[in-house]
């Protein structure tokens, strides 16, 4: 163990992952440019209800978990696979058509939470009935490729020490008391970030035993990070971007 | 005692205290790339407790005027020990930097600490306080002994000043089986009460775990902020005491130039390599057993009983 | 699978109908309440090897309690009384289970039911009482990146007196989402029952839809390899858990980074790092070329190899073996009587394995070596999660060196009448069951590993000290998402 | 002589100041003698305060150059009925007397029952202790000394406490015997009863005679003191008898016994190099009193126990000292007077924080009727000006820098290192000592962690606890100046060091010089040291509130669900781990039993004391027999003791002079 730590130590090649190299990995999302005919069988195919064939072809990119059930059921093969955006601040900039097709993200939280916390972030992450998978990512948001510690993002105990609440999961009735009692728990400044499809609609659980659509009805939300689950390097660049840093 | 005397022990207990956050930072470096991760910067230490410092302080509703008393009583007792400390000087404030007063003003320290973890009322803050006070019944007379030995060593009294300046004037003949014995006995004793592996993960995400981080689980923002400053300011006090006590070379006692500059180099070497040896402890050992630790304990107590012994036996 | 004709009993026999079986070396797998005029049918699924049976009993309200006489049942009574209102008369334990919640009429039954406003059944206190003696309560929102749950501690001091599991913060009632049209797309709401067995949940689904229709060779042996790809990241992570909550931080980061490589691997070639989506009733979804066949044996070889020498430097290094060893155990009998499964009955001298019992895919034309150790410690645990990463490994290489070629998915009927999946997730024997009615799913029933198992932990905690609960924990490795449905 | 333009002479001066300071108590005794009514006993009260105050002025009077010494004028067979006062008496005599009042006034403010018996003793307990410290023949030690154990023994009734006060008897009155039969014999070798003639007995009494002499003194007060073994009656009696009494006794009493060990060790009997020897049987008995003390207050249930084993220790600490003064006097004068100065500077420090402490505990059981601290918590809320004294006489007792406390063992540990460590195998004693010392004061201090912390921080654990009964109107007054008192004996320790280290010489007769100073470190440290504490906390707190975020007040952090009263750390489960690691010396003592009924299981954790377990429980058997016949024959009636203990005295000193 002491040669491996010696050699690690001393070893300049190191796995972590420029910002680069992380933003060069799309996750892509289902996406109609045109030529759709609103036959609507994506739609009855989505799982999760997320496509809207009603007025123009709408993907809720709060919805979707990124399944592509939906592309191969088009007749007209007008779904193509397309680059989904990082991250929202607001839930209705997730909705994407024909006349709002899906871009890079932009946009920073308020300034006075940048200024406080911009360079140091804590973070609390807070389960509200997810199934696990975005836990396993958020746990290796930590490994020594993502190694957000380089950042100044790290994992806190006690919602005490937090700045930010991380929140996973569709909410559901027997949590609510205790996210409540979280965010109650946290000193403000704070940012309370939904991470992953069930967090920000409840997604595949919407309508099972869970508290609303979503993390949203519950707490406020500052920033919404879609996918199911989020792969680490998207969560890490969401909440960097999203304090605008690079 | 001249004027400019003054000045420089203030500077150095300044440095002292400005310096720990990097101490740590250093640390966390070094333990980030023995686990092949590039780790946060340096820096990174500074800029947590500035956020910290600005936040909205969340305080417990059982919790009294005490809790908010303790962070400041902490950092006052660590502002006294790092005036007490030599650092690149041996000179400290003499007569005032008293051996057996410091280790009363650690217990001090440790008793706030305990007190603000029963505050709130939380199981978890107990369990840190009856973890810490089990580590401390074995810890504080410990290193009371170890440091004695030092005062008995050099005959000097329990003058710090007078003390560390003894045994930097003898540089290498210093070394004896009693100043050995003793640094043994005070590096286990710098690890316990630091409360760092194997006696206690800093980095621990686990509440049934903690001993240090239990006791803090109630505290943010500011108070927050001054309790992780102080615990960074004890750790760096104790590699401080270790580098010019028990390595005694290069640390200045004249204040001339040329000695000052070494002494800064050879601190600056002594405490990288402390650091180093704390980081590579902690990552090639694992915290042990909350029972086991008391036989680390009484080990380290009784080298320190040796060291005394071994002075006149030897 | 389909379940043939249930042996019928009279409720008030049923506990001592369960206890014969038992006896005779059977063990509950599985128990649920489907709905039936004028009551519900309580059945009990029992299994010994190879052999599945199914006990069932039509009750009215209540019946005398299983548990009584067969302690394993305990878990199912609770939740069948908290979900299907079938009162278990004689409990000794009866303490809601996952739902939690007052209201008129129960979650899974068809009437209407409501809810008596956000408040929640109390917690009770655990059953010990002494003065000194205090609880700790702990969760559901827990210091590290964990799922939601309560962990109970009645302690006077270190060493745990009681420790009580209260669950259900997870529960999205995935069970009553499941039921509706048999046609149905399932398969994503199965892999979304507990993420990191996304495969042996969608793979247990897909047993029921698919009735007794053979799948191509071609995607059995896929299904395999996505099994085992499974089954090595999940033991990954409790390996390097385990480092982590003995802050054994270098052994710990070195986990999972060869963690990390294996997800990145899974993305690359199968679209997703937790292999959702692959698995699809009547087959899978996304056929492996060649390329994708030795990246594939790469990847695994190389965690394999990550495996094993991770598991190297915990046995080489003392102070993690002195925290492993003797902490957290579980004995054969206690495994035996809370009926535990997977990984935690195989380190305590139950080698049951329903890969090598009732081998379900290619399983049975593979060759592997089912690992047990006796001692039921942590460390055993960690060693049958290592042992067992290698002979995945060969598994995923057996099937890569004969990969059949061919179709990868066929069409399939659902048959009507009482079918259940059984198939060894990573965590252990995994059962779904369904009750199809006129092309109508009437009752799904989920039963995750960790259902049994999370009892079995109440026993082996206790005398540990507290501080040691975190790493029994990790070696247990359950899951709260699964358990709660 | 001339004091304030007046003239007098002194003897009419010492006169008065003698009769000033008795006669008011006298009064006392007999108003409550022959009065019932609450509002006489205020009055009796009173004049015990008045008689207080009067002595209070023992140690002006004495700077001032008054020979204060007078002979009651009785005519006796046995001797004369002197009172003598030296130097370190007057200092030893005006503390007690402060103390003795701020406890009066409590007595006056909190009890509005306890009746004008109750009062009338405390007068006679006044008297007693201040005629035993004050006694100059043998007779009137000894007398005054049974008086002491009498009245004790007869104002710690209360309920039905018997068992308690009885153990309490029989183990005083041993010592009380001993003392006689040490004190008789001494008589007889000096040939004279006048205690002040007594210069140097030790070349008289040949060195074994005085060795044995020594601990028979030792023993024979220490019984009060609660050397091991004969600290078995304090915890009970702390916890049953009226607070005012453990407050007296542990503070006043203990003072008197105190002052009394080193007045005969150091002055009447004399020490020479050849009684080192005894000093370190002195010095095993004390340091396994000490860690016997602080190991037992670990576990202890009863805020009032806890604290009777802290006395055991503090007073354990101040005997060390003594011994060591005798270890070190021959080589190192000024060694020895470092170390005598911080043993009485201990005592005085304890007898403040020890009051405190006791009185504030109780006023906590009077407010919420709870006497178990498992079941307490959360008062620092509902009675924060309590909280706020108490948490200063807590610091003190922990040594904390800048309490008096802190001031006391620092000193002890500078004595103890400042020995010289190259004879007498002193190498391996003394970091033996400075270990044991080590040790028992962090176990004291997590004791005393646990007691405030279980008592006043965290969250209510029973009911009582929520709402207590506002503490009675001037109650906090006498415990806000003993505070003071704590804090202002820290800062100004130099001062009180000073005035010590004069008046031992006339204990040790040693010439001022070399000052014990010459052998200290920091000679301002305490209140440079507590300035600095002080303001710099003040200046910090200050600094940061300007600008800070506002503060809000939320509830505990519970990870998400409901706490109640049962889900905080628990006292007993608190210093577990620290029994664990100490087991051997609980041993079989720690018993947890468990029952197990149909449904919830139920286990009981209990520690005995082993000396109470396997050597007063077969003795008490023995003892309370006896004392029990005894009870029935007296009959509690006070004359009839005082005839029993006047002959007893008679008897033995007659024999004395027989022989």
């Amino acid at each position: 163990m002491i040669r491996r730590s010696i050699l690690n130590l001393l070893s300049p090649k190191k796995p972590a992952e420029s910002i680069e190299e992380m933003g060069s990995r799309q996750l892509l999302m289902p996406f109609v440019r045109g030529g759709c005919d609103g036959c609507g069988k994506c739609a009855s195919a989505c799982p999760s209800g997320a496509i809207d064939v009603g007025k123009e072809w709408t993907i809720d990119l709060g919805k979707c978990i990124f399944c592509m059930d939906c592309v191969g059921e088009c007749p007209l093969s007008a779904i193509e696979r397309v680059p989904s955006p990082l991250y929202a601040l607001k839930r209705e900039d997730l909705v994407f058509g024909a006349s709002r097709p899906p871009g890079p993200a932009g946009g920073a939280l308020d300034e006075p939470t940048v200024a406080a916390l911009g360079e140091s972030v804590s973070i609390r992450e807070l389960d509200t009935g997810s199934c696990n998978g975005c836990e396993v990512e958020v746990n290796c948001m930590s490994n020594p490729y993502y190694d957000m510690g380089r950042f100044g993002l790290k994992i806190v105990a006690s919602p005490r020490h937090a700045d930010m609440l991380l929140v996973t999961g569709p909410m559901t009735n027997n949590m609510r008391k205790a996210a409540l009692d979280t965010f109650e728990a946290t000193p403000s400044p704070k940012v309370v970030v939904a991470m992953g499809t069930c967090a920000i609609s409840g997604g595949i659980f919407a309508g099972g035993d869970v508290s609303g659509e979503g993390v949203g009805d519950t707490l406020g939300v500052d920033l919404f990070i879609p996918g199911c689950p989020p792969p680490p390097e998207r969560a890490v660049l969401a909440i960097l971007r999203a304090f605008g840093r690079q | 005692m001249n004027p400019f005397e003054i000045v420089l022990m203030a500077l150095q207990a300044a440095a002292l205290m400005a310096v720990s956050p990097l101490v740590v930072g250093i640390i966390r470096k070094i333990k980030a790339r023995m686990q092949n991760k590039v780790g946060a910067s340096v820096l990174q230490p500074y800029r947590d407790l500035r956020k910290m410092f600005r936040k909205e302080s969340a305080v417990s509703e059982n919790a009294s005027f005490l809790f908010r008393l303790i962070p400041y009583v902490c950092l006052t007792s660590m502002l006294l020990l790092a005036a007490m400390t030599p650092f690149v000087y041996t000179q400290v404030i003499a007569p005032y930097a008293d051996v057996i007063a410091m280790v009363y003003i650690f217990t001090m320290f440790r008793f706030a600490m305990v007190l603000g973890g029963l505050e709130g009322g939380s199981a978890f803050g107990g369990m840190g306080s009856s973890r810490e006070v089990m580590m401390s019944v074995l810890i504080e007379p410990a290193l009371l002994i170890s440091i004695m030995t030092l005062s008995a060593m050099t005959g000097a009294g329990f003058d710090l000043s007078a003390i560390s300046g003894s045994i930097n004037a003898r540089g290498a003949a210093a070394i004896c089986p009693a100043l050995l014995l003793a640094g043994t006995s005070f590096v286990i004793t710098m690890v316990a009460e630091n409360t760092r592996v194997p006696f206690d993960n800093p980095d621990t995400h686990l509440e049934l775990t903690m001993v240090h981080e239990g006791m803090l689980l109630e505290y943010s923002g500011r108070g927050l902020a001054i309790m992780e400053f102080a615990s960074m300011v004890r750790l760096t006090i104790f590699m401080a005491l270790l580098g010019t006590l028990f390595f005694p070379w290069g640390t200045a006692m004249a204040m001339t130039a040329a000695e000052l500059s070494v002494s800064l180099l050879a601190i600056t070497v002594k405490m990288l390599a402390i650091a180093f040896g704390i980081a590579l402890l902690e990552s090639t050992v694992a915290k042990m057993r909350v029972f086991r630790m008391p036989n680390m304990l009484t080990a380290s107590f009784a080298l320190a009983l040796m060291a005394m012994v071994s002075l006149y036996v030897l | 699978m389909r379940l043939g004709d249930p042996i019928a009993c009279d409720p008030a026999l049923l506990a001592q109908y369960v206890k014969a079986y038992c006896d005779e070396g059977w063990r509950v797998v599985s128990m649920f309440a489907s709905e039936s005029s004028p009551g519900s049918t309580v059945n009990v699924l029992l299994r010994r090897g190879g052999e599945v049976a199914r006990v069932a009993s039509e009750t009215v309200g209540s019946y005398p309690a299983v548990s009584a006489l067969v302690p394993a049942a305990s878990v199912f009574e609770r939740a069948m009384w908290e979900m299907s209102g079938v009162v278990p008369e004689g409990h000794g334990y009866l303490v809601p289970a996952i739902y939690w919640r007052k209201g008129d009429g129960h979650p899974l039954q068809k009437a209407p039911y409501s809810i008596d406003g956000e408040e929640r059944v109390p917690l009770p206190n655990n059953p010990i009482r002494g003065a000194g003696l205090f609880e700790i309560p702990v969760g559901p929102v827990h210091a590290g990146v964990i799922e939601p749950g309560h962990f109970r501690f009645s302690v006077a001091g270190e060493p745990i007196l009681e420790m009580r599991v209260h669950l259900g913060y997870a529960h999205k009632g995935i069970e009553k989402m499941m039921e509706g049209p048999v046609s149905r797309n399932r398969a994503h709401l199965a892999e979304r029952i507990s993420g990191d067995n996304a495969v042996a949940h969608s793979l247990a689904c897909a047993h029921i839809v698919e009735g007794d229709a053979p799948v191509p060779r071609r995607a059995r042996q896929i299904r395999v390899i996505l099994s085992e790809i499974e089954r090595i990241h999940n033991h990954l992570d409790v390996l390097a858990g385990l480092c982590t909550d003995c802050a054994f931080s270098v052994a710990a980061a070195y986990g999972s980074e060869v963690r990390e490589r294996l997800l990145r691997a899974n993305r690359e070639i199968f679209g997703n790092r937790l292999l959702m989506g692959n698995v699809v009733p009547g087959g899978v979804r996304n056929d492996l070329s060649r390329e994708d066949v030795s990246k594939l044996e790469a990847a695994v070889m190389h965690a394999g190899f990550g495996a094993k020498k991770l598991e190297g430097y915990i046995r080489r290094t003392p102070s993690v073996v002195d925290r492993l060893e003797t902490t957290g155990v579980l004995r054969t009998e206690d495994a035996l009587r809370y009926g535990t499964v997977g990984v935690v009955a195989r380190a305590s001298g139950v080698a049951s394995d329903v890969r090598a019992e009732l081998p379900y895919e290619e399983y049975g034309a593979l060759s592997f070596n089912p690992v047990s150790l006796k001692k039921g410690d942590v460390m055993s645990r960690a060693a049958v999660r290592a042992d067992e990463i290698v002979e995945s490994v060969s598994l995923i290489l057996q099937c890569t060196s004969e990969m059949e070629e061919g179709e990868i998915r066929r069409g399939y009927e659902t048959p009507d009448g009482l079918s259940c999946g059984i198939v060894e997730s990573p965590r252990g024997e995994l059962v779904h069951c369904a009750d199809v009615r006129d092309g109508e799913v009437w009752r799904y029933s989920i039963r995750d590993p960790s259902f049994v198992n999370w009892p079995a932990m109440e026993v082996a905690v206790l005398d540990n000290i507290v501080p040691d609960f975190p790493l029994i924990n990790k070696s247990f490795g359950l899951s709260y998402s699964g358990n709660d449905v | 002589m001339d004091v304030l333009g007046f003239h007098f002479q002194d003897t009419v001066i010492v006169a008065g100041f003698f009769a000033a300071t008795l006669v008011p108590a006298l009064v006392g005794i007999v108003l409550g003698a022959i009065f019932k009514s609450n509002k006489v006993a205020n009055v009796v009260a009173s004049l015990c305060i008045v008689s207080c105050a009067v002595s209070v002025s023992t140690y002006p009077l004495w700077h001032l150059g008054l020979a204060l010494e007078y002979t009651l004028p009785i005519p006796s067979a046995i001797g004369e009925y002197r009172l003598a006062i030296d130097q370190l008496t007057a200092c030893m005599i005006s503390f007690s007397s402060v103390i003795f009042m701020l406890i009066v006034v409590h007595v006056v403010k909190s009890t509005s029952d306890s009746g004008c018996r109750y009062s009338a003793l405390l007068n006679a307990l006044f008297l007693a202790c201040f005629s035993c410290m004050s006694a100059d023949s043998v007779l009137v030690l000894l007398f005054s000394w049974e008086l002491v154990t009498l009245t004790t023994f007869l104002l710690s009734k209360k309920g039905n406490n018997d068992h308690a006060r009885w153990m309490f008897f029989a183990i005083a009155h041993l010592g009380g015997m001993v003392l006689i039969c040490a004190y008789s014999f001494m008589a007889s070798v000096a040939g004279t009863q006048v205690l002040s003639q007594w210069d140097g007995l030790s070349s008289a009494l040949g060195h074994w005679t005085s060795m044995a002499l020594i601990m028979a003194i030792v023993m024979g007060f220490g019984t009060k003191l609660g050397l091991i073994p004969f600290h078995a009656w304090m915890p009970d009696l702390y916890a049953t008898a009226p607070i005012h009494t453990a407050t007296l006794l542990s503070t006043v009493c203990s003072n008197v016994a105190i002052l009394m060990v080193f007045k005969t060790v150091f002055s009447y009997i004399g020490i020479t190099a050849a009684l080192t020897p005894i000093a370190f049987a002195i010095v095993i008995i004390a340091v396994a009193t000490a860690l016997w003390g602080a190991l037992e207050s670990l576990v202890q249930r009863e805020p009032k126990k806890l604290l009777a084993y802290s006395s055991m220790e503090n007073m354990a600490l101040v005997v060390l000292c003594m011994a060591l003064g005798i270890i070190y006097i021959v080589e190192s004068p000024a060694l020895a007077k470092l170390v005598l100065v911080a043993g009485l500077l201990h005592t005085l420090n304890h007898s403040v924080f020890k009051s405190l402490m006791l009185m504030s505990i109780d006023t906590v059981e009077d407010c919420t009727g709870e006497k178990n601290i498992g079941r307490m918590g959360g008062l620092s809320r509902t009675l924060p000006a309590l909280s706020a004294v108490a948490i200063i006489g807590i610091l003190a007792m922990a040594a904390v820098p800048p309490t008096n406390g802190f001031v006391s063992e620092w000193l002890m540990i500078q004595s103890l290192m400042g020995a010289d460590l190259e004879s007498k195998g002193m190498s391996l004693v003394i970091p033996l000592i400075l270990a044991a010392v080590g040790i028992c004061g962090m176990m004291m201090a997590a004791s005393y962690a646990r007691l405030y912390g279980f008592i006043f921080l965290g969250r209510p654990r029973s009911e009582a606890m929520e709402n207590p009964r506002p503490m009675k109107r001037g109650t906090i007054l006498p415990l806000a100046l003993l505070a003071a008192l704590c804090l202002g004996m820290g800062l100004f320790a130099m001062t009180i060091m000073d005035v010590l280290a004069a008046s031992i010489v006339s204990l040790i007769g040693m010439p001022p010089s070399p000052g014990y100073r010459s052998v200290m470190s920091g000679e301002l440290l305490p209140l440079v040291l507590g300035t600095a504490v002080v303001a710099t906390v003040a200046v910090l707190y200050w600094a940061s509130k300007r600008g800070a975020q506002p503060e809000r007040e939320v509830p505990t952090w519970s990870c998400g669900e409901d706490l109640d009263e049962n889900m905080q750390y628990s006292s007993i489960g608190f210093t577990q781990p620290l029994v664990k690691v100490f087991h051997p010396f609980y041993g079989d003592t720690t018993v947890v039993r468990e029952t197990k009924d149909s449904k919830v299981r139920t286990v009981i954790i209990e520690f005995v004391e082993p000396f109470v377990k396997y050597l007063y429980k077969p003795l008490g058997a023995l003892l309370t027999g006896i004392s029990e016949r005894i009870g029935k024959t007296q009959t509690g009636n006070i004359q009839t003791y005082f005839a029993y203990v006047l002959i007893t005295l008679v008897v033995t000193l007659l024999a004395v002079r027989v022989f």
